[in-house]
């Protein structure tokens, strides 16, 4: 596999093309804006968590790359239903593989979203990557704080 | 891939890539970044080298043998790039980049208006400040701020659908309470070229001051700043051949005695007492602490460089560059080329859309070919909002570039929508 | 010379000049004119060169991979700097030099006090500055501005007859309106180092800022910017073996995310329009414009280089080297020596006095017997008229400066007096 | 000769040990205020010229190196008497003499002026030299226009 096919994994072009858990954010409990300064890229991310600590509901819009696209449709199917704290560890695990340059592998909790693994090569494109999951880690963390 | 036959000139392009070493490192790179930053020759990088390791000292500053030859040695350097751009040499200041030299403008004039300095140069609450949606963020935000502290008010020159500006739409801006008027030489997005004799008259026409941002004209024109008319210019050395870390402010001679320096410290005062500082006469009021002095060195051998190149001959290899680059976005099919139609004048300066893909993917692939060039929104957001895109994918040329280069750009570009599944 | 047999450490001082190649090219150099700039190792030199020839890429902007590892690397050397320094990464900002971060902290707070910005930090009418009659210009003209930007009123601590400042002489001048008190760490004339510690409690009685010039102190001894307590420190890489063209503002991070940036432009925004822009926070907020990437990755290696070293071995060595001096200076006569008595701390820096010599001839007669030293008030008028005098002869060491170095020194200074006829 | 001896010869040193031309420079009809910033060297010069164009009288005071001191003197013998255009020539070759760093022999009209080409070989020490001349010539080109 070329370095190219590694970062563009089929798993990314496919959820770039059919993204997951696209919908109003502001429907949502918390809503986050994340821009990427550097090219422009947004998403506006809402979550709603339950009484239970439970992501009850999770919607999000946005404009970027493929990258950050499908990593938000990846999130949008691994977290919605997860409890906040297993998100946390999630979005902290994702961020450590990213950040690692391909040195920490993911686990399998992370499921489709080790597909991004070959993205920590790319400095520049770990931003994209991360885009959704730090929105939703702001809505978890005033989620938390309410 | 080019069929026409044309070849680029015999003394640049390919035949210079042995001045650099950039390319010793990496012979199959496409470089096609030269508008963000440049490659810098051996004789550049040399030049800085050989001053740091044997004739290093301080400038300006004591008395010493050390001291005279390497003073000796900067302002020489000051000469050289002066002379390169028309200037006189009290009229050229260093800076730590044309961004740096734009707010030293800014600035001083802010300081001009609040009183601190000579009042010839002051703005008022509804003065106007004129500029172009085109603008790069370094000749946008300054004057924004600038605008925020004087009460003045910034009036815009909008694009077109193809982000480009024109002296008409200028001319119905521009009111005999416009002030000044900033504008770039050449988009960095574009490559539109200004029509600088034209701004220059009607500036003067209403009595404004003229910032030309010189970024991406001085690396690859002839420009004489003193025969243009205008009144202030920026550049930076890493765009043309030379070392990050420094540019240039050009300035009236009058101008630059008139306004206030922003930065202040050593080296550009007369008298210091505990109350107040008196400050030298330009250039030195404007280059408090001490200089990027290698720097100034590497900068003048870039100017040393163009210079024997002969500037003419740059721009006539990068005219073939362009139309290259041109033709190549335009033959391939989902692909849009901002900036003037084939056939028009223009920088070789290519900014395209591929149709279904984003910028930063379309980067990524030509990258995996070996094709470096910029994606994003080129620090000008104004224009990427009127070109309806937050971001573009940018190939821009240089000295070396060689219409091999832009065959390599053409044909991984025409790659791009197949590898991203997007249906033609 | 010396005749009490002590020797500077072996690892240091004429041991460390194979790695300067200056002094390949003068192997009988006396350089005692690290206090204005320093030389350069191999190390840093090589380091920058490197990095130019093989891995130069526009950082931080776009998404190729050459900008990735470009970017890494520029963001290493800060990681270096800092934990150098005892700074958080977010907490360096890169500058033009020290005289460039003072004014960064000066003019963003003008614009604070202007209503540009978060107004936590600004200044109103009688409000109070305090700083040292010691200060060179760059830590006293900025603060001159901002005073007369806001109103504010400049109270300085003066100095006694060896131009030395005491805390007891700042709390005298300390009140409930003093808002920031800026002061040298050590004094580029006089050596002396500042009680950090009491400054900074006293500041904070008060509630006012600190503002720590740290050019004389981070290249020469170990400095905790976190551990002092200060608010803001800046200091300059030519002064610590790096290169020109680089500084660096240290703030603590709550302070930098409130400072309004006062060079504005690319790089430093989240989302601009043709009226506002947004800043990001700390530290890319102060870095409009490309930045001196080649610079910076040298300024890392120089941190490197004197990490490796210890800090604490590099004041140990000095320590002598300053005791030295002193005693070379203290045994000529007709030579008065400014700054703390002998037997007391200061920093390897000695200014003098040659009765009836002016300062300039004293310099040229010391240069021609090859000992490289600064003359002039050093960019410290209001001390030098303390003194009494326009100007005095300084000698200032480095980690390669040697006893014989001060040795050569005080035989040359011995001979000024005779060379020009002056009496005993 | 060494190069330090060349640039402080005989008559530089005994002209800064009893300099010429001190005195009052207000007295006189045009002053004028020199300093060098590098060093805080200042003089101030004053000169009078009569109807026929004569430096009649040239006064100056001032603190500063032995070049800076004995190069006002040197000047004050050599152009108190001379006529405007001469003075404004002999300023001219000398100012050409310094910047050529030797390369521009001094005419025996500069007399003892000529032992500041030394001075040349010694870029930062060019302007100590010029210092009185340049306040003589900012006072004659007031009086000229007056
Ligand atoms: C104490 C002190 N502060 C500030 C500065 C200014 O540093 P720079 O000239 O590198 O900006 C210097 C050096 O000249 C200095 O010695
Ligand atoms: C048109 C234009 N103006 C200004 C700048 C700013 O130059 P620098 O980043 O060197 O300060 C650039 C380059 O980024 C540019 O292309």
């Amino acid at each position: 596999m070329s370095d190219l096919d590694d970062l563009y994994r089929e798993v990314i072009l496919d959820h770039n093309r059919t993204p997951q858990g696209k919908g109003d954010p502001h429907a949502e409990a918390h809503s986050h804006h994340e821009l990427n300064p550097s090219c422009g890229d947004e998403i506006t991310l809402g979550a709603t968590v339950d009484e239970a600590g439970t992501i009850s509901s999770l919607h999000w819009e946005g404009q970027g790359c493929s990258i950050s696209m499908a990593s938000a449709s990846v999130m949008s199917a691994l977290l919605t239903g997860a409890s906040r704290d297993d998100a946390f560890a999630r979005i902290e695990e994702f961020r450590e593989m990213l950040r690692s340059r391909g040195a920490v592998e993911p686990t399998e909790e992370l499921e489709d979203a080790a597909a991004f693994q070959g993205v920590g090569k790319y400095v520049m494109r770990i931003k994209c990557a991360m885009l959704g999951w730090v929105a939703l880690e702001a809505c978890l963390k005033e989620s938390a704080a309410a | 891939m080019r069929d026409n036959g044309s070849v680029s000139s015999p003394d640049l392009g390919r035949a210079r890539r042995a001045d650099f070493p950039f390319f010793s490192s990496h012979p199959d790179a496409v470089y096609l970044d030269s508008g963000a930053t440049s490659q810098r020759p051996d004789a550049v990088i040399d030049a800085e080298v050989d001053f740091v390791r044997s004739d290093y000292a301080a400038v300006h500053r004591g008395s010493s043998v050390a001291t005279g030859e390497a003073t000796w040695a900067f302002e020489s350097a000051r000469e050289r790039v002066a002379a390169f751009v028309g200037a006189g040499e009290r009229e050229l200041v260093w800076t730590a980049g044309a961004t740096d030299a734009l707010n030293m403008i800014s600035l001083g004039i802010s300081d001009a208006s609040a009183g601190l300095g000579d009042d010839s140069l002051a703005l008022s609450a509804g003065d106007e400040i004129v500029l172009t949606e085109a603008e790069h963020h370094a000749n946008l935000i300054p004057w924004q701020r600038l605008a925020k502290r004087t009460g003045a008010v910034l009036r815009p020159v909008g694009v077109d659908a193809d982000g480009l500006w024109s002296i008409d739409a200028m001319r119905a801006v521009v009111t005999p309470r416009t002030r000044l008027i900033a504008f770039p030489h050449v988009s960095n997005v574009t490559g539109q070229i200004a029509p600088v004799g034209d701004v220059v008259e009607l500036a003067r026409s209403v009595g404004a001051l003229t910032v030309l941002d010189a970024c991406q004209s001085v690396p690859h024109m002839p420009v004489d700043v003193s025969a243009l008319g205008v009144d202030f210019a920026a550049f930076s050395a890493h765009k043309m051949l030379g070392p990050t870390g420094i540019g240039a402010l050009y300035g009236r001679a009058e101008l630059l005695d008139a306004l206030p320096p922003a930065r202040t410290g050593g080296s550009m005062i007369t008298t210091v007492t505990l109350d107040e500082a008196e400050f030298l006469p330009a250039p030195n009021r404007f280059e408090a602490g001490t200089q990027p002095v290698s720097q100034a060195i590497g900068f003048g051998a870039a100017a040393a460089y163009l210079s024997a190149l002969g500037m003419g001959a740059v721009r006539a290899h990068e005219e073939r560059i362009a139309e290259a680059l041109v033709e190549a976005a335009s033959r391939t099919p989902g692909v849009r080329l901002v900036g003037p139609a084939a056939g028009h004048e223009r920088a070789a300066i290519a900014s395209v859309i591929v149709d279904g893909v984003h910028a930063h993917d379309v980067g990524q692939f030509l990258d995996d070919r070996g094709v470096t060039i910029r994606t994003g929104h080129h620090c000008a957001q104004p224009l990427h909002r009127a070109l309806g895109v937050a971001s573009t994918t940018r190939a821009s040329a240089s000295v070396y570039t060689d219409l091999d280069d832009v065959a390599r750009f053409g044909e991984a570009l025409g790659e791009v929508r197949d590898y991203f599944g997007v249906t033609a």
